[in-house]
C-alpha cells in the first residue's frame, strides 16, 4: 500500500537516491517483470482472458472507488487518520496523484510502437526505392535531425546550465539548430496548416450553405446571424439604422448582439447541453463495458 | 552568424514552409508533398524528444531514480516498463493476446474515471437547466431596465425572462428526446419533438459555426501578417 | 455474462455503501468520512450508480435474449453503400479513429465501428487504410484488423502496413493524412471520434477527391464543418449507438437501451425540477436561509429569495458544512504535496 | 464539364475552388497594409472582463495561466498583449504558469519581452522579471496540477524555480510576487488565456476565487456556458474580444499604446467575412435562377 500512496519516504518500496540498494531494487524489479513477461507468454490460453479482464478490472477500480468510497472530511496535511475507512480514503487520495500518471507513462513505452509503424513504411520504400521513395528519406532525414539537435539541445540546458542558456548569446550550434527546427519550421507549419482551415471554411459553405432543406436554412440564418453580430461596422450601423445607438428601451432587444446573445443563451446553450447529457451517458455506459470487460474491443467477438 | 541575419534565415524559411503547405490548396504537388514529409519527420522526432523529455524524464525516471539527492528512489515504477513491453507482442501471431495487458490498464484506468466523473461535470448543468417557468411578477414584461434594480425587484421573474427560459428548457427537452434511440416513433408527440430537437440542434450548430469561422480567419489572418508584415516588411525591407 | 453475475453479486455491498453516506451528514457531530455524502452530495453518486444500475439491468435483459428495438440512423446505412462504390472504383476505404490522446472509449468505439466496416471490405477484398493519431490506439487497431481477416478467413489479404501511425501531433497529423487522401484517391472516408480544428481539413480534402464520407464528432464544435462538408453525419449520441445498431450484440443493444433508460431518468428530473421551482419560486420574502448545510431561521430581516434557496436547488447544490475534526498529529509526517 | 456552355446558374454554383481561394487570399493580405478605424460595440462579456481585470488592486499579484502556443497566436497574443497593458499600467505583478503545452511558457515570455521593449520605448520602467512577474512554468498533469493549485498553491509551486536577478534558479514562492500567498484565495483573479480547454479543467476544479477567461473564438460558444451561469466573471472571445478590450483601454488610456493586434486585424476579418457571405449569397442565387429554368 505504500508503494502507491508513497507517504512515508523510507520503506520497502522506496530506497535513498543514488543508493547502490536502490539500483539493486530497480535491477530486481526488472528481471522479476522480464520473468513475469517469459511467464506470461506460455500461459494457457484459458488463463487469457481472465488475466487481461482481472487487470482492466483492477485498474478500473481504483477510480470507482475513489469516488464511491466515503473521502476524509477536513483532512489536514501531516495528520492520521482517525478509523479505517478514513485511512482507506486517506491513501486513495495520497495514491490518486501516483495512479494518474500511469496511463500517460504507459502510452509512452507504447509509442515506440507508432515509430516503428513508420519507420517500417518509409524505410521499406527506400530499401525498394519504390514511387517517391526520395520523399520518405526526406522524412527520415528531418526524424534523425530532429532527434539528435532536441536532445543535443535538452541536455546542454540540463541542470546547472540551465539559466545561462535562457541567453540566446551563450547558444551553441546545437540549440540554434534545435530553436530553427523546431520554432522556425515546425512550429511555422503547425500554424500554416492551422490556417489552411479558412480556406476550406470558405469552400465548403460556398457549397454547403444552399436553402435547400428546413434545416440547412436555419443553420446558415443562424451562422449569419452572428457573423454579423461579430462585424463591429456592421454592427453598429446596425444599431444607428433602428436608433439604438446608444442602446435604450425596449428597442434594445433587436441590436444583433442582443439577438445573438439570446440565440446562444437560450437555445444553443441548452441543445449543446442535452448532447453533451447524452454523449457523457454514453462514455459512462461504454466505460462501465470497457472496465468490466463486456464486450471484446473491436466488437468481433 | 549574428542574430538579426539568423532571425531572418529562421523567417525565411518559416514562410517557405509555410508558402509550400498551403499549395496544396490549388492540388497535392511535389513541394506539398516535400514539406508535408519534412513535416511529419520533424514531429515523430519531437514527439521522441518530448516523450522522454516532457513526461516519461519526469513521471517515471526521476520517481525511480529520485529527483534530487534529499528524494527518495520508488523503484518498483521500474515495473511498468514490462508491462509497457508486452504491447510490442501485437506483431507476434503467437502471443499478440499480451498486447491487450497495457492497453487493458490504461483503458480500466479511463473507463473508472468516466464513473468518476460523469456527476461532476453534468450534476452542476443539470441544476443550472431548472429554471422557473412562471412569472413570478406581472408589474412590468420586462426586466426594468436603466436604474439598477432593487433586490427585491431583482429576485424577481418577468414575463419575459419566463419565455426565454420556457425557450430553454423546451429545447434542453426535445434535444434530448431526439437522442433517444429505443423507442418506436409512432407516438405523435414525441415525433414532433424530435423534429425539433433536430431543429434546435440546427439553431445551435449555426452559431457555433458562425464564431468559429471568426478564429479560423483570424489565424489566417495572422499568417498572412506574418507573411508580409513581418517577413516581408519588416525583415526584408527592414521598413515599420 | 459471467462477470456481470459477479457484479449482481457486489450490488449489495455498493448499496450499503450510499445508505452509509447517503443520509447525509449533520454538521453537529460530523463523521470523519464521508465528504461526497456531506449534505445533499450524496445525489451525485446516487444518480451515477442508477446509471450503472439501469445499464446493467438492461444488458442482462438483452443477453436474456429480449429483443430490444433501436430505431433507424441514417448514417450508418450509408456503411455499406459506401464500401460497395469503393469497391466498384478499386480504390482504398480510408478511416480515422479520432484523436484521442490515449486509447478510450471513444477511440476503442470508432474502431468498433470500423471493424465492422473493415469486415466489408474484407469480404470485397478492398484495400483499406487506417490512420492513428496514437500508438496505443495504433496497437488495438492493428490486432482488431489482424483478427477480422483471420475470422473472415481471408488472412492473406491482411497487410500489416494498412494500419498506420501518422503522427501525434495535431496538424503534422493532418498534413500526412490529407496528403493520403489525394495520393491514394481515397473512395469512402470515415471520420469517427475525437475530431478538433483538423476536422474541416479532412472532409474538405476528401471530398475534393470525390470520396463518400461518414462522419462524428465527439466535439460539438467541429459538428458543424462535418454537417457542412461530409455526406453524412453522426451526431453526438449517434456516435456511441452505432456499433450496437451495425452488429447488434446483446451487450451493446442493452446497455444502449439502459442509456435510454438514463436519458429518460434526466429528463424526468428536468422537468419536476423545472416545476418544483416554478412553483416554488415565486419571489417575495424568505426567513430562513441554509449556509454550510447548516439552517438559519428565524433571519434578523427577512431578505427576497433567490433560486438558491428553493428545494431543488438545494438537493443539486450540496453545499460544504465547515467541520473541524481533530485528527492526531503524524509523528513522522514529511513535507509532502496534498492531493485535492 | 466544359464550362463555357454552362447557364449563368451554373455557373454562380460552380465557381471554381481555386477562384475562391484566391479571392480570400487577396481580402486577407490588402488591409493588412493599411490602418482603418472600425467602429466598435463592445459585448458585455468584454466589458465584464475589462472591470475585472480593473478591479484589480495595485500591487497585488494575479495568477495568470498563459495556455496558448504558436498555433493559436492569431487571438490568444493579441488578449495577451491586451492583458498584460492593463496590469503592467496598473502595477500588478502576476505569476504565469500553464497545464497546456511545454511551448507555452516561451510564448508568454516573448509577449512579456516585447511589452517591455515597448515601454522602455514610451520611457517607462520595464516589469522585472523575479520582482514584478515570475514565470511558474508547465505542470504536465493538467488536472492533478489544478487539483493541487486549488488544493494548497503553496506546495504545488513548492519544486516550482524562477531566475532571480542574481542569474541562478530560486522557488518561486521566495520570489516578492508570490511570497505573500498563502492559499489560492489571496490572487484577486485567476486569469486564463487558454487556445486548448484547460479552461473547463480549471472551472471545474477552482471556484474559491474570480476566474477570468481569454479564449479563442471557437471556444467562445462552450465557455459562455459558464459566464452565464456566473461560474466566470468576464469572457473575452476570439478577436473581437481583443478588439473590444482594445477600444476600452483606448477610453481609458488615451495616450499610450492600446491598438495592437485586434485594430490590425479587425478590419481584414470584415472582409473576409463579407467575401465568405457573398459567396454563400452567390451559391444560393444560381440555385434559384437554376430552379426556375427547370421550372418554367
Amino acid at each position: 500500500m505504500d508503494l502507491l500512496a508513497q507517504v512515508p519516504p523510507e520503506s520497502f518500496w522506496s530506497q535513498a537516491s543514488g543508493s547502490s540498494g536502490l539500483y539493486m531494487h530497480v535491477a530486481i524489479a526488472l528481471i522479476v517483470g522480464i520473468a513475469v513477461m517469459f511467464g506470461l507468454m506460455n500461459a494457457p490460453t484459458r488463463l487469457r482472458r481472465p488475466i487481461v479482464v482481472g487487470l482492466t478490472f483492477i485498474s478500473g477500480l481504483f477510480y470507482v472507488l475513489l469516488y464511491f468510497w466515503p473521502a476524509p472530511i477536513a483532512r489536514t496535511p501531516g495528520t492520521l487518520p482517525v478509523s479505517t475507512p478514513d485511512a482507506v480514503g486517506f491513501w486513495l487520495s495520497d495514491a490518486l496523484t501516483v495512479v494518474a500518471n500511469f496511463s500517460s507513462i504507459l502510452s509512452g513505452f507504447l509509442l515506440g510502437l507508432g515509430i516503428y509503424s513508420l519507420v517500417r513504411i518509409h524505410g521499406r520504400k527506400i530499401a525498394k526505392q519504390q514511387k517517391d521513395w526520395g520523399f520518405s528519406a526526406v522524412l527520415m532525414a528531418s526524424m534523425v535531425i530532429m532527434i539528435v539537435f532536441g536532445y543535443g539541445d535538452w541536455i546542454s540546458k540540463l541542470g546547472a546550465n540551465g539559466p545561462k542558456m535562457d541567453n540566446q548569446a551563450n547558444w551553441g550550434f546545437v540549440n540554434y539548430a534545435r530553436d530553427f527546427f523546431f520554432d522556425g519550421m515546425l512550429q511555422q507549419m503547425d500554424a500554416a496548416m492551422f490556417s489552411v482551415i479558412a480556406f476550406y471554411i470558405l469552400s465548403a459553405a460556398y457549397r454547403a450553405f444552399r436553402i435547400r432543406s428546413i434545416e440547412a436554412t436555419i443553420l446558415l440564418a443562424t451562422a449569419l446571424i452572428v457573423m454579423l453580430s461579430l462585424m463591429g461596422a456592421v454592427e453598429f450601423g446596425w444599431a444607428n439604422a433602428i436608433g439604438q445607438n446608444p442602446p435604450h428601451g425596449f428597442g434594445e432587444n433587436f441590436t444583433l448582439t442582443s439577438i445573438k446573445t439570446f440565440i446562444v443563451d437560450n437555445v444553443q446553450n441548452p441543445s449543446l447541453r442535452g448532447i453533451d447529457f447524452g454523449i457523457g451517458i454514453g462514455a459512462l455506459a461504454m466505460g462501465l463495458r470497457l472496465w468490466l470487460s463486456l464486450e471484446k474491443a473491436g466488437g468481433t467477438a | 552568424m549574428k542574430p538579426e541575419t539568423y532571425q531572418l534565415l529562421k523567417l525565411t524559411f518559416g514562410v517557405i514552409a509555410t508558402v509550400g503547405l498551403y499549395t496544396v490548396l490549388y492540388k497535392e504537388n511535389k513541394f506539398y508533398r516535400f514539406f508535408e514529409h519534412v513535416f511529419l519527420g520533424l514531429a515523430a522526432g519531437w514527439t521522441l524528444v518530448a516523450i522522454w523529455t516532457e513526461t516519461l524524464y519526469d513521471s517515471w525516471w526521476s520517481k525511480i531514480m529520485g529527483s534530487t539527492g534529499a528524494a527518495n528512489g520508488y523503484w518498483a515504477y521500474a515495473l511498468l516498463l514490462p508491462i509497457g513491453l508486452m504491447g510490442y507482442f501485437v506483431f507476434s501471431k503467437k502471443h499478440n493476446w499480451m498486447s491487450r495487458i497495457p492497453i487493458g490498464i490504461i483503458l480500466g484506468l479511463w473507463s473508472g474515471q468516466q464513473i468518476q466523473v460523469w456527476w461532476k461535470r453534468y450534476g452542476p448543468q443539470l441544476a443550472d437547466s431548472v429554471k422557473p417557468i412562471f412569472p413570478s411578477t406581472t408589474s412590468s414584461f420586462t426586466v426594468p431596465g436603466g436604474s439598477k434594480p432593487t433586490p427585491f425587484e431583482a429576485a424577481q421573474v418577468y414575463p419575459s425572462q419566463a419565455i426565454c427560459n420556457l425557450i430553454f428548457v423546451i429545447t434542453l427537452l426535445s434535444v434530448l428526446s431526439y437522442f433517444l434511440f429505443s423507442f418506436d416513433l409512432k407516438n405523435r408527440f414525441l415525433k414532433n419533438s424530435t423534429t425539433m430537437g433536430r431543429w434546435l440542434l440546427m439553431v445551435g450548430f449555426g452559431a457555433i459555426f458562425g464564431s468559429t469561422v471568426m478564429m479560423r480567419f483570424t489565424l489566417l489572418i495572422d499568417r498572412m501578417y506574418f507573411i508580409w508584415i513581418e517577413w516581408f516588411m519588416h525583415g526584408l525591407l527592414h521598413k515599420g | 455474462m459471467r462477470h456481470l453475475a459477479n457484479l449482481r453479486r457486489a450490488l449489495p455491498a455498493l448499496v450499503l455503501l450510499l445508505i452509509l453516506g447517503g443520509c447525509g451528514v449533520d454538521p453537529a457531530n460530523p463523521p470523519a468520512v464521508g465528504k461526497q455524502y456531506v449534505d445533499t452530495a450524496w445525489v451525485g453518486p446516487f444518480m451515477t450508480f442508477l446509471l450503472v444500475v439501469f445499464v446493467l439491468i438492461n444488458i442482462s435483459r438483452a443477453g436474456r435474449g429480449k429483443d430490444l428495438y433501436i430505431r433507424r440512423i441514417a448514417g450508418l446505412n450509408a456503411i455499406d453503400e459506401a464500401v460497395g462504390r469503393a469497391t466498384e472504383m478499386g480504390r482504398p476505404v480510408l478511416m480515422v479513429p479520432g484523436l484521442s490522446d490515449t486509447v478510450d472509449a471513444i477511440a476503442v468505439q470508432a474502431l468498433n465501428v470500423f471493424a465492422y466496416v473493415t469486415k466489408l471490405a474484407a469480404k470485397f477484398g478492398n484495400p483499406i487504410l487506417i490512420c492513428c493519431y496514437n500508438a496505443a490506439v495504433y496497437t488495438v487497431a492493428q490486432e482488431i484488423t489482424r483478427d477480422i481477416y483471420q475470422s473472415e478467413g481471408v488472412p492473406e489479404r491482411y497487410d500489416q502496413d494498412s494500419v498506420r501511425f501518422i503522427s501525434d501531433r495535431q496538424f503534422a497529423f493532418a498534413a500526412g493524412v490529407s496528403g493520403l487522401i489525394q495520393r491514394e484517391q481515397a473512395a469512402a472516408t470515415f471520420f469517427l471520434g475525437q475530431f478538433y480544428a483538423e476536422s474541416l481539413i479532412f472532409a474538405e480534402t476528401a471530398n475534393a477527391a470525390g470520396a463518400i464520407q461518414v462522419a462524428s464528432s465527439t466535439q460539438n464544435t467541429q459538428t458543424p464543418f462535418f454537417i457542412a462538408a461530409c455526406d453524412y453525419v453522426l451526431i453526438g449520441d449517434e456516435f456511441y449507438a452505432a456499433s450496437a445498431y451495425l452488429n447488434r450484440q446483446p451487450v451493446l443493444v442493452g446497455s444502449l437501451v439502459g442509456q435510454d433508460w438514463s436519458k429518460l431518468l434526466v429528463i424526468g428530473l428536468a422537468i419536476i425540477g423545472v416545476l418544483a421551482n416554478s412553483v416554488q419560486f415565486r419571489g417575495g420574502m424568505v426567513s430562513e436561509e441554509k449556509k454550510n448545510a447548516v439552517t438559519h431561521q428565524p433571519l434578523a430581516e427577512p431578505r427576497p429569495m433567490g433560486l438558491g434557496d428553493t428545494f431543488v436547488n438545494q438537493m443539486l447544490k450540496p453545499q460544504a458544512p465547515k467541520i473541524k475534526i481533530d485528527r492526531p498529529i503524524d509523528p513522522d509526517a514529511p513535507k509532502k504535496k496534498d492531493e485535492g | 464539364m466544359d464550362p463555357t456552355n454552362l447557364s449563368l446558374a451554373e455557373k454562380l454554383q460552380s465557381l471554381p475552388k481555386s477562384a475562391l481561394y484566391i479571392i480570400l487570399f487577396v481580402a486577407t493580405s490588402i488591409p493588412l497594409f493599411f490602418t482603418i478605424p472600425i467602429p466598435n460595440k463592445e459585448s458585455k462579456a468584454s466589458i465584464d472582463f475589462y472591470q475585472e481585470v480593473q478591479k484589480v488592486p495595485e500591487g497585488s499579484t494575479v495568477l495568470i495561466a498563459s495556455d496558448w502556443t504558436n498555433a493559436t497566436r492569431g487571438e490568444s497574443a493579441g488578449e495577451y498583449k491586451a492583458l498584460l497593458r492593463i496590469l503592467m499600467r496598473k502595477k500588478v505583478k502576476f505569476a504565469v504558469y500553464t497545464t497546456a503545452d511545454p511551448q507555452a511558457p516561451q510564448a508568454s515570455k516573448d509577449v512579456i519581452r516585447f511589452i517591455n521593449d515597448e515601454r522602455v520605448a514610451a520611457k517607462q520602467k520595464p516589469y522585472e522579471r523575479w520582482t514584478d512577474w515570475v514565470n511558474v512554468g508547465y505542470f504536465p498533469n493538467g488536472e492533478g496540477a489544478t487539483n493541487s493549485i486549488a488544493s494548497n498553491v503553496r506546495s504545488a509551486f513548492a519544486d516550482k524555480k524562477d531566475f532571480s536577478p542574481d542569474g541562478a534558479l530560486h522557488p518561486v514562492m521566495e520570489s516578492p510576487v508570490l511570497k505573500n500567498i498563502q492559499k489560492v484565495e489571496d490572487f484577486p483573479a485567476l486569469i486564463i488565456v487558454t487556445g486548448s480547454n484547460t479552461s473547463n479543467v480549471a472551472i471545474e476544479r477552482i471556484n474559491s476565487l474570480p476566474i477570468l477567461l481569454a479564449v479563442t473564438g471557437v471556444m467562445g460558444p462552450e465557455m459562455n456556458v459558464y459566464y452565464t451561469s456566473g461560474q466566470v466573471k468576464g469572457l473575452v472571445t476570439g478577436l473581437k474580444g481583443v478588439y473590444d478590450i482594445e477600444t476600452l483601454m483606448q477610453k481609458d488610456y488615451p495616450d499610450q499604446v492600446n491598438l495592437d493586434n485586434g485594430a490590425k486585424y479587425y478590419p481584414t476579418l470584415h472582409l473576409a467575412l463579407v467575401v465568405l457571405i457573398v459567396t454563400v449569397i452567390i451559391g444560393n442565387l444560381g440555385m434559384f435562377l437554376g430552379r426556375k429554368r427547370s421550372e418554367a
